[in-house]
């Protein structure tokens, strides 16, 4: 990878991290309104 | 027509009786400018390539300055509804506030560009480009700004809201009048960016006032 | 809802039961969430809670932008003689920030009068006067009805007499 | 199919099958253009190693353009036809166009250092990416400072319309300014030896990125969907059986 490899693999794991992040996010929304729906629920 | 000039009368006369407010973005343009002048004036051999863009970006963030209040005092005080009540007249009397606002900011702003890029040490035909340019661009961005006004009116003191949504918008302007100054400045051929940055105002005074009536009425909603 | 000349219909209704954002929507000031609404109105003149002229110029200067917002030409003389009828002689030259909440809803009303609009509208005028400030409300409402206009009111303090329309808003 | 699609409901149900294969396609992809990209392309003469940095910055930097041009698309339509999904792609789609060229700008950062030693060059396709974030950032603070649904469509609209037909602007003022300052600033990308085999990887990865944000944005609407529509029946439905 020759001296350069510090900067690829940075951007490549910046990479796996910000498209991890909006990946999961929308699922993890989801989840998190189904729980607090649950907690409504159940209070009420 | 008439509507025009009544509506225009009586936003400078506000701006007049508003006294402070109305001389802030002047102030602010004057001294920043001359804070500019004394820091890059200072060392000889760039105070001239440094002085276009000092002077030209405190013009733009004076205009910004004003674009603040333009609508926010109007819907405080309910003219603003009376401006939207009748259709026909939404259009003359936006176009007045518009002129209202560049008269008493853009002008003067032009006007007293190249008193302060003396300070840098430009030529006097430069300088003369400067207010030019200056005074070509003002009432683009006064155009911009007022629809960024227009869409966060009634939002309170969003002010850096305003700054975020419109700065975006004015980078063309403020590259086309820096560029067209350096160009002169060196002797250069500065025609087509010149035809650029009039092609911004063209464009914008067309599509903006007419853009501004549904837009309020939308803001002003609630 | 149907206006016919001469006519005025009185929104009564608790707080909050939606009087003003009824006229809002009759003003084409807001959208309603559902459904379309269409008003055939020349010109409306409308008197809301935002007294409607700005704070830092003189009634009079008000007025007379306000007059030319709808092509009614009047002479400076005319509006002070109609100011003076309002009782507002002596605040020619003073700015509106310093008036009252009483004068300003007077100044308001006053602009109203003189621009020829066929329909009012009026979102509780009661606010704010006093009772001489009422009879000239009642007054100035009779004579916009006998030379043919109309008028929509909102407002919690009966001011139409029985036979005019009465329309109560029920809070959702 | 696009009739029934604009129906929340439909939409809601419709999207998941979507937003599964798009999810499974997109990150195969991307999987397999990166890893081509990485390990099995020869280092270019000039630039070495860092040329693979490529295969994700040229493919955030053009995506995060079709974004907001999207979302421009989608703002003009809202206002012309009142169409409320224009609105619930708009709110799914600002803050991943924003993430999109925030990631761009980062590889392009992190590839402009080994190759010219300077980690932030006023060339003009970084100009123009920077300031297309700073187009998405409004969007997104416009569309949090105001309360009413209905007004933050119609403002996010308007801006995204006026933003979209400054992007020319922008390019072309950048352009011509960036170069009037330094004739020899080399392009991104532009002279890397045009041949086959550095171009399939980035390729592979350009679509599987766009598949996989499209995954990504129809997953986003389904939760804005949830959150406008909590009252309905079909909502409270979904609730109830997951």
């Amino acid at each position: 990878m020759g001296d350069h490899g510090i900067y690829v693999w940075s951007v490549y794991a910046i990479g796996l991290i910000f498209l991890g992040a909006i990946g999961t996010y929308p699922h993890m929304a989801l989840r998190r309104l189904k729980r607090r729906r649950r907690e409504d629920k159940e209070q009420r | 027509m008439r509507r025009f000039a009544a509506t225009l009368k009586r936003d400078v006369l506000i701006a007049i009786r508003s006294g402070v407010e109305m001389l802030n973005p002047l102030a602010f343009f004057a001294l920043t400018g001359v804070v500019f002048a004394i820091v890059f004036g200072s060392d000889l051999d760039t105070r001239q390539i440094s002085g276009i863009p000092a002077v030209w970006t405190t013009a733009l963030f004076a205009n910004m300055l004003a674009m603040e209040g333009i609508f926010r005092r109007d819907y405080d005080d309910g003219t603003l509804a009376h401006l939207l009540l009748d259709k026909t007249a939404t259009l003359p009397a936006i176009c007045a506030k518009l002129g209202a606002h560049w008269l008493l900011t853009g002008l003067p702003i032009g006007v007293l560009a190249p008193i302060v890029g003396v300070g840098f040490g430009l030529p006097p035909v430069t300088l003369a480009m400067l207010m030019a340019t200056i005074l070509i661009g003002t009432p683009a961005l006064t155009l911009i700004g007022a629809m960024g006004a227009a869409l966060v009116v009634g939002l309170g003191r969003g002010g850096v809201l305003l700054t975020l949504l419109v700065l975006p918008l004015y980078v063309p302007v403020l590259l086309l009048g820096i560029g067209v100054c350096h160009q002169f400045h060196a002797g250069a051929v500065y025609t087509p960016q010149l035809v650029g940055l009039f092609a911004i105002l063209t464009g914008t005074l067309t599509a903006v006032p007419l853009a501004l009536g549904p837009i309020l009425r939308v803001s002003q909603d609630r | 809802m149907h206006v016919q000349e001469g006519e005025l219909i009185e929104l009564n209704g608790p707080n909050g039961s939606g009087k003003t954002t009824l006229l809002r929507i009759l003003l084409g000031l807001q959208k309603p969430d559902r459904g379309k609404a269409i008003c055939y109105a020349e010109s409306i003149g409308f008197v809301g809670h935002r007294p409607g002229l700005s704070g830092l110029l003189t009634l009079v200067e008000n007025i007379r932008w306000n007059l030319s917002l709808s092509q009614c030409v009047v002479s400076d003389k005319e509006i002070r003689h109609r100011l003076a009828e309002f009782g507002l002689n002596q605040c020619f030259t003073v700015s509106v920030n310093e008036l009252s909440a009483g004068q300003v809803k007077r100044g308001a009303l006053c602009a109203l009068t003189l621009a020829r609009h066929s329909l009012w509208a009026l979102d509780e005028p009661m606010a704010s006067l006093d009772s001489q400030g009422e009879e000239l409300l009642a007054s100035m409402l009779d004579v916009h009805r006998n030379n043919g206009g109309a008028a929509i009111v909102a407002t919690h303090i009966p001011i139409a007499s029985p036979t005019d329309e009465h329309i109560v808003l029920g809070v959702a | 199919m696009f009739h029934r699609m604009a129906s929340p409901e439909h939409f809601f149900a419709g999207a998941r099958l979507w937003v599964f294969w798009l999810y499974l396609l997109g990150v195969t992809g991307l999987a397999i253009g990166s890893a081509w990209g990485l390990f099995f392309v020869p280092p270019e003469k000039y630039q070495g190693d860092s040329v693979r940095i490529m295969y994700l910055h040229v493919p955030a930097a053009h995506l995060a353009q079709m974004i907001y041009i999207a979302i421009a698309v989608a703002g003009a339509i809202h206002i012309i036809w009142r169409l409320k999904m224009a609105d619930v792609f708009m709110a799914a789609a600002a803050p991943i166009g924003a993430i999109t060229t925030a990631l761009a700008l980062i590889s392009g950062i992190m590839w402009g250092r080994p190759t010219w030693g300077v980690w932030w060059i006023w060339d003009a396709r970084t100009t123009s990416v920077l300031i297309l974030f700073f187009l998405f950032f409004g969007l997104v603070a416009l569309r949090q400072a105001i309360g009413r649904r209905e007004r933050a469509a119609f403002a996010v609209s308007v801006l995204a319309i006026a933003g979209a037909i400054n992007i020319p602007i922008i390019k072309y003022s950048v352009e011509w300014f960036t170069t009037l300052h330094q004739p020899a600033s080399i392009e991104l990308g532009r002279n890397i030896a045009i041949d086959t085999v550095f171009l399939l990887p980035l390729f592979v990865n350009l679509a599987s990125l766009y598949v996989f944000v499209a995954g990504v944005i129809l997953a986003n609407m389904r939760v804005d969907l949830v959150n406008r529509y909590q009252t309905t029946s079909w909502v409270s439905e979904w609730f109830r059986n997951n």
